[in-house]
């Protein structure tokens, strides 16, 4: 059989991208570009930025596959299915570019246009709506994909590239692990383990529980236990085989993981949004209490679309309930035989290894690599590093000097103002500054900071204090880069999952699996947010 | 006018659907022909979409034993109404299609002789089936043939 | 023909004596109202009503996010707790026990019509008045006109076309109601105008006072508005409460209630225009259903708009004490226990309207009656707006 | 008591086709034809939206209603009557009042009756907008088999 499809709408696309990324470039757009403030995307001449670049490396993609494919009789093979992945691939690519540098921006705008208009009817409960329904990009590209699945259908030449998309969301987390640090992943793995465990075992049980007080077969509780216990449809499918579940136990398990799932996803945001919650309560909170785990990414994207510290908290919650599945679907195969005649013994090895999720490896792989600091010294990873050398303290440009050192009359104005700084330690932290001029020390660098925030200074003092800030913080632009790499794969992946998300599966929730789903989900949901806001406080 | 001799069946193997075929035992006569829809929700493609962290492996796994599943549970049914028909001597014949149910029954119907069509009642809420409505407000506005609907069996 | 009643008989008994019966749903619509708006001094463990909670809940950092976007007060909750018996809890219809209490919602709206009449005097009425007949006049005629010319074109049979014209010129329901019989109207149409009309109300009722207080409108604008915009008359009643729940001169209320009694007193007049049009196009046909205009005064003249007018001249004269009208001395102890009592009256009278809303007719209301009545609601909604815009100048406060 | 076979008859057109239905189903199986017409007694409760209409433009209302459901009733029965006319040794015509829709779901569940027949067109020439979904509730409370003609 042969993949490729003689289409060309491969072609047609990557037209479309290199026309669009010329006139990106040749500024035939700036006016839209200016209006919706996306400059930033284009870049400075000589330094493209991701609206001109992206547009310009897939649509050649596109274009010489498309050629080929309209050109060459494909034949067998593994190169036959790769390149029949393109077009999909660049599909899902393409409303990713409309979302977010179109829907998404003009949303911000909009949002802010109707906020100012209440302001100006003098409303003093004026909102920004995009940002109380949070429709950023992540959102609305999920949102492009379930339309477009469920509206247009996905066409047939794209279906294989679809399916690439849980590619896309791998990689990103294989990606990702180069950003950890030691003490970050040590902190992190530790609080996932304990939360995790306990809502993993406890909601597996509960289902267990209620399966049996309702009188459900074993097979079905075995499907719904490890589907709502450990990361939704991915553990279905997983354990079905396991405890021969029956075709109708399977389908409403997943509408039921499905229907959780998706609402969760556009919920949870909103909900974190309104209660004021930071990236590791909410990453902890979503890693924890949403059913179905590609949900999880989406939903920690979606809380913070333009950094990814909700996304490390999230997804590493997400990978200790995966490393879970494995040892949940032994038990439940040795519960199953336990209960039924037909039930066919495993071994432990065989499942460890069959069910591993081999992105996992991946992910630990780079890490390490990552902590040997070959792509980028260590200190770099948080994205901004901490640098007050005299080298990058003052520069030489057009052969002027540039110092980022205080002026006098800066540090004479933080002296004047030094008296109204009440904790000693934070004093001490000001003195410093104004002795040396610059920041000496990152503890210093917080402390001021809280001196920032607390404004007890006046305004032209807590600007020095910010500027001094700045000084000292340098962006790590291959970091930056490469963050923003990962956020294109997830992006990527969740267009796609969304494209895979059908009404017609949604629709089968039903039965005990839903009503057990509801109150497990709810109850997973709720208890999480509660330990979540009693527990977890500190910014990791 | 109810000479009736094509009756479509729609069935799939639930209880309700098990009222339906008893009543279309009623309505034939020795020339009747009884044809049998079988529909294959095509929602079972979808299902799969939305996992995406296990391997190949397990993918596969799981793929092979739906289908297996499937088949399995579609050909009991089939066998059993062959059993039935064959007793009471009706003519049977069937017919196993993969779509949209309410879709299927449409182009079924609108394709053939057919002078009845015989189908199950919903399904109440605390009764465990597949949620692939067939009887929905298109059936009512697109089916210009008489429709009967047998109710669910209350035990 | 043997007719055998399978529901339940309504009951031909006195007032009184259907009195008792009465209580059950009385006190349910008493309880909710109660929930929802707490009595003066309640805190049961610290819960003093949805509507006080709503103010104190933060939700998105503001204080009282809830009642500030979506502008939900007792009124609009009352209606919504009114729709979510019928149609949710009560699955489609209200139980017998309940109805009687339920029924007694339509004297509770006229009743408190009647003692808002305590809120003017006979100058206030006179300048209020001539204010609503010109803008109603104006409308109604432009309505009537465009129904009929949009029933010519869209095919329409004279008795839907006549039953349509009356009910979105004038009050909706209640005019369709009086029409209908006149011009030998068709059950099926009557009640598709009637959806129609009811549906539109209530979205309307919804997004007013979110759309009033956006564009900043006066009170005395936005009665003005909703009065001549809104079809229905219970819509335009609680769109107002739902603005200002305050009911004192000069408020939202105070204003569209002048509006609606306007359009209260003209429904014999246009029923009786209607008819001579329908018979005069009407060749054949021969049951005379004609009826002079001195029988369709006694006949549809609603009896409390004389009970409003009454209490009118007794407050003229001074029988409560001060009205408490702009620029006179505050308001008597008499019309301000009038006016407190008046809340839980509409409140009561609105739960039990609310009951009345059947979402299953609303949802499947569809055909010709729906195309043109979203045409002509829209029209008149938009346009009242402009109107009241631009004339705004020339609308006095009381 | 006796099974029969009943039909909802409205007087119109679709329902013809019912009675036909219903005539060759109960001369197979020789049994009593029943025909139902059912005069809807929700209309009070559907204008119960109207608060400030007169007591006389009310009842007004509600009689002239009345008035043109039972002449409806009347050409039902005689629809009825002409279309099964010696055909079926025993048949009989009700009109019932209340809400068409429970009336119906009521018949479709008693255990004399047999088969129920219906046009999924019925009642919606005169009717309230809900008794578009006459057809769809009827199949979710029937406990009895219910024959949609078209």
């Amino acid at each position: 059989m042969t993949y490729t499809q003689k289409t060309p709408w491969t072609l047609i696309i990557g037209i479309i991208m290199l026309a669009f990324g010329y006139m990106v470039q040749a500024g035939v757009l700036d006016p839209l570009i200016h209006m919706l403030h996306t400059s930033k995307y284009v870049g400075k001449p000589g330094a493209p930025g991701e609206m001109i670049m992206m547009p310009f490396v897939c649509g050649i993609i596109a274009i010489v596959v498309g050629l080929w494919q309209m050109a060459v009789k494909p034949k067998e093979g593994n190169l036959d299915y790769y390149l029949s992945t393109v077009g999909g691939v660049m599909f899902i690519l393409l409303i990713a570019f409309f979302v977010k540098w179109g829907f998404d921006p003009l949303m911000h705008a909009w949002g802010k246009a109707a906020e100012g208009a209440m302001k100006d009817a003098k409303l003093d409960w004026a909102f920004d709506f995009a940002k109380v329904m949070n429709l950023n990009y992540v959102v609305m590209g999920i949102l492009a994909g379930i339309i477009v699945v469920n509206v247009f259908k996905v066409p047939d030449w794209a279906a294989n590239g679809v399916r690439l998309s849980r590619l896309g969301l791998k990689t990103g987390v294989i990606l990702l692990g180069v950003l950890y640090s030691w003490g970050e992943l040590a902190n992190l793995a530790g609080l996932s383990i304990i939360l995790i465990a306990v809502f993993v075992l406890g909601s597996v049980g509960m289902v267990l529980w209620m399966g049996a007080r309702r009188n459900i077969p074993n097979s079905m509780g075995g499907v719904l236990s490890a589907g709502m216990g450990v990361c939704g449809v991915s553990a279905t499918v997983a354990s079905a085989p396991v405890v021969n579940a029956k075709s109708t136990e399977i389908a409403y398990t997943i509408g039921t993981i499905l229907l959780w799932g998706v609402l969760m996803m556009f919920i949870f945001p909103i909900v974190g949004k309104a209660m004021g919650m930071n990236p590791t309560q909410f990453g902890a909170w979503a890693g924890t209490g949403i059913l179905n785990s590609a949900q999880v990414a989406g939903a920690a994207l979606a809380f913070e679309p333009n950094g990814i510290d909700t996304l490390k908290v999230a997804e590493i919650f997400n990978i200790t309930r995966i490393l879970f599945l494995p040892i949940i679907v032994l038990w439940l195969a040795v519960w199953y035989v336990k209960r039924e005649s037909t039930g066919e013994k495993v071994e432990l090895s065989k499942v460890i290894f069959a069910k591993f999720p081999l992105f996992v490896l991946g992910f630990i792989v780079m890490f390490v690599l990552g902590s040997t600091g070959m792509f980028a010294p260590e200190h770099h990873y948080k994205g901004k590093y901490f640098d007050n050398s005299d080298k990058v303290m003052t520069e030489t440009k057009d052969g002027k000097v540039k110092s980022k050192l205080l002026k006098d009359d800066q540090v004479a104005l933080l002296k004047a103002e030094l008296d109204k700084v009440q904790e000693a330690d934070r004093k001490v932290a000001l003195q410093n500054l104004i002795d040396n001029k610059k920041v000496m020390s990152i503890e210093d660098d917080v402390k001021i900071r809280g001196i920032t925030n607390a404004k007890v200074l006046s305004k032209e003092a807590t600007h020095v204090l910010k500027e001094s800030h700045k000084a000292v913080y340098h962006t790590a632009p291959k970091i930056g880069k490469f963050r923003n790499l990962i956020a294109w794969f997830f992006t990527f992946g969740l267009i796609g999952l969304g494209m895979q998300i059908t009404m017609a599966s949604i629709k089968q929730a039903g039965g005990h699996p839903l009503i057990i789903g509801s109150v497990v989900g709810s109850v997973k949901a709720i208890g999480a947010l509660v330990v979540v806001l009693l527990f977890v406080k500190e910014i990791v | 006018m109810l000479k009736v001799k094509h009756i479509l069946l729609a069935s799939h193997d639930t209880d309700g659907a098990h009222a339906a075929e008893k009543l279309a035992y009623t309505f034939c006569n020795t020339d009747t022909i009884l044809h049998h829809l079988i529909v294959v929700p095509d929602f079972w493609k979808g299902t799969m979409g939305d996992d995406w962290l296990n391997n190949a492996s397990t993918r596969e796994t799981f793929g092979n034993y739906l289908e297996s599943q499937l088949e399995q549970e579609v050909r009991a049914h089939i066998k059993r109404m062959l059993q039935e028909t064959g007793q009471s001597k009706i003519t049977y014949e069937y017919e196993i299609v993969q779509g949209k149910p309410t879709e299927c029954l449409i182009t079924c119907a609108a394709k053939g002789p057919v002078d009845l069509i015989v189908m199950g009642s919903h399904r109440p809420k605390a009764k465990t089936g597949l949620n692939s409505r067939m009887l929905d407000d298109s059936i009512f506005r697109e089916i210009h043939v008489p429709l009967l609907v047998a109710p669910y069996p209350h035990d | 023909m043997s007719v055998q009643a399978m529901g339940s008989a309504s009951g031909k008994d006195s007032f009184l004596a259907r009195l008792p019966g009465a209580i059950p749903g009385l006190a349910l619509i008493v309880i909710t109202l109660v929930i929802i708006k707490g009595y003066p001094g309640m805190d049961i463990f610290g819960f003093k009503g949805i509507e006080a909670w709503m103010k104190t809940a933060v939700l998105f950092g503001t204080k009282g996010w809830l009642v500030q976007v979506t502008h939900l007060n007792y009124i609009l909750l009352g209606i919504l707790a009114g729709m979510l018996y019928r149609n949710v809890i009560f699955s489609g219809t209200i139980p017998a026990v309940l109805s009687d209490g339920f029924k007694l919602a339509r004297l509770m709206i006229k009743t408190g019509i009647i003692m808002l009449g305590s809120l003017y005097t006979v100058q206030a009425i006179v300048q209020l008045g001539s204010m609503a007949i010109f803008l109603i006049g104006g409308f109604v005629v432009m309505t009537i006109v465009m129904v009929l010319w949009l029933g010519k074109v869209m095919g329409l049979d004279r008795s839907m076309t006549g039953v349509l014209a009356n009910a979105l010129s004038i009050c909706g329901v209640s005019a369709a109601v009086a029409t209908s019989p006149a011009v030998e109207a068709k059950g099926a149409q009557v009640a598709y105008a009637i959806a129609t009309i009811l549906g539109f109300g209530i979205l309307t009722m919804f997004i007013s006072p979110f759309i009033g207080h956006a564009l900043g409108l006066t009170d005395l604008q936005y009665g003005a508005w909703v009065g001549t915009g809104i079809l229905n008359s219970g819509q335009v009643l609680a769109a107002c409460l739902a603005f200002n729940p305050n009911v004192a001169p000069g408020t939202a209320v105070s204003v569209g209630e002048i509006w609606n009694i306007m359009r209260v007193i003209s429904i014999p007049f246009a029923v009786f225009a209607v008819t001579v049009w329908y018979w005069a196009g009407q060749t054949s046909g021969t049951s005379a259903q004609k009826k002079s205009l001195g029988t369709l005064l006694v006949e549809k003249f609603p009896v409390f708009v004389l009970g409003f007018m009454a209490m009118v001249l007794l407050t003229s004269f001074g029988a409560f004490g001060d009205a408490g009208i702009k620029g006179g001395p505050p308001a008597s102890a008499t019309i301000k226990m009038l006016r407190d009592v008046m809340q839980w009256v509409f409140g009561f009278g609105l739960v039990g309207l609310g009951a009345y809303i059947d979402i299953k007719e609303l949802a499947r209301a569809g055909g010709t009656p729906l195309k043109i009545g979203l045409l002509v609601g829209v029209t008149k909604y938009v346009l009242a707006l402009v109107v009241v815009f631009l004339i705004k100048d020339y609308l006095v406060a009381i | 008591m006796m099974k029969h076979i009943v039909v909802a008859v409205d007087g119109s057109e679709v329902s013809a086709a019912a009675i036909e239905q219903a005539v060759t189903v109960a001369r197979q199986r020789h049994m009593t034809l029943a025909g139902v017409f059912v005069i809807d007694g929700n209309w009070p409760d559907y204008i119960g939206n109207d608060w400030q209409s007169s007591k006389g433009a009310r009842q007004g209302f509600l009689d002239y209603m009345r008035a043109e459901q039972e002449a409806q009733a009347q050409a039902a029965q005689t629809q009825f009557e002409e279309a099964v006319g010696q055909s079926v040794p025993q048949s009989q015509f009700t009109v019932l009042a209340g809400d068409p829709t429970d009336i119906l779901s009521k018949l479709a569940s008693e255990p004399e009756t047999e088969l129920l027949v219906t046009s999924k067109r019925v009642f919606q020439v005169s009717g309230r907008p809900s008794l578009k979904g006459l057809a769809k509730t009827l199949v979710k409370r029937a406990t009895q088999p219910v024959l949609f003609t078209p």
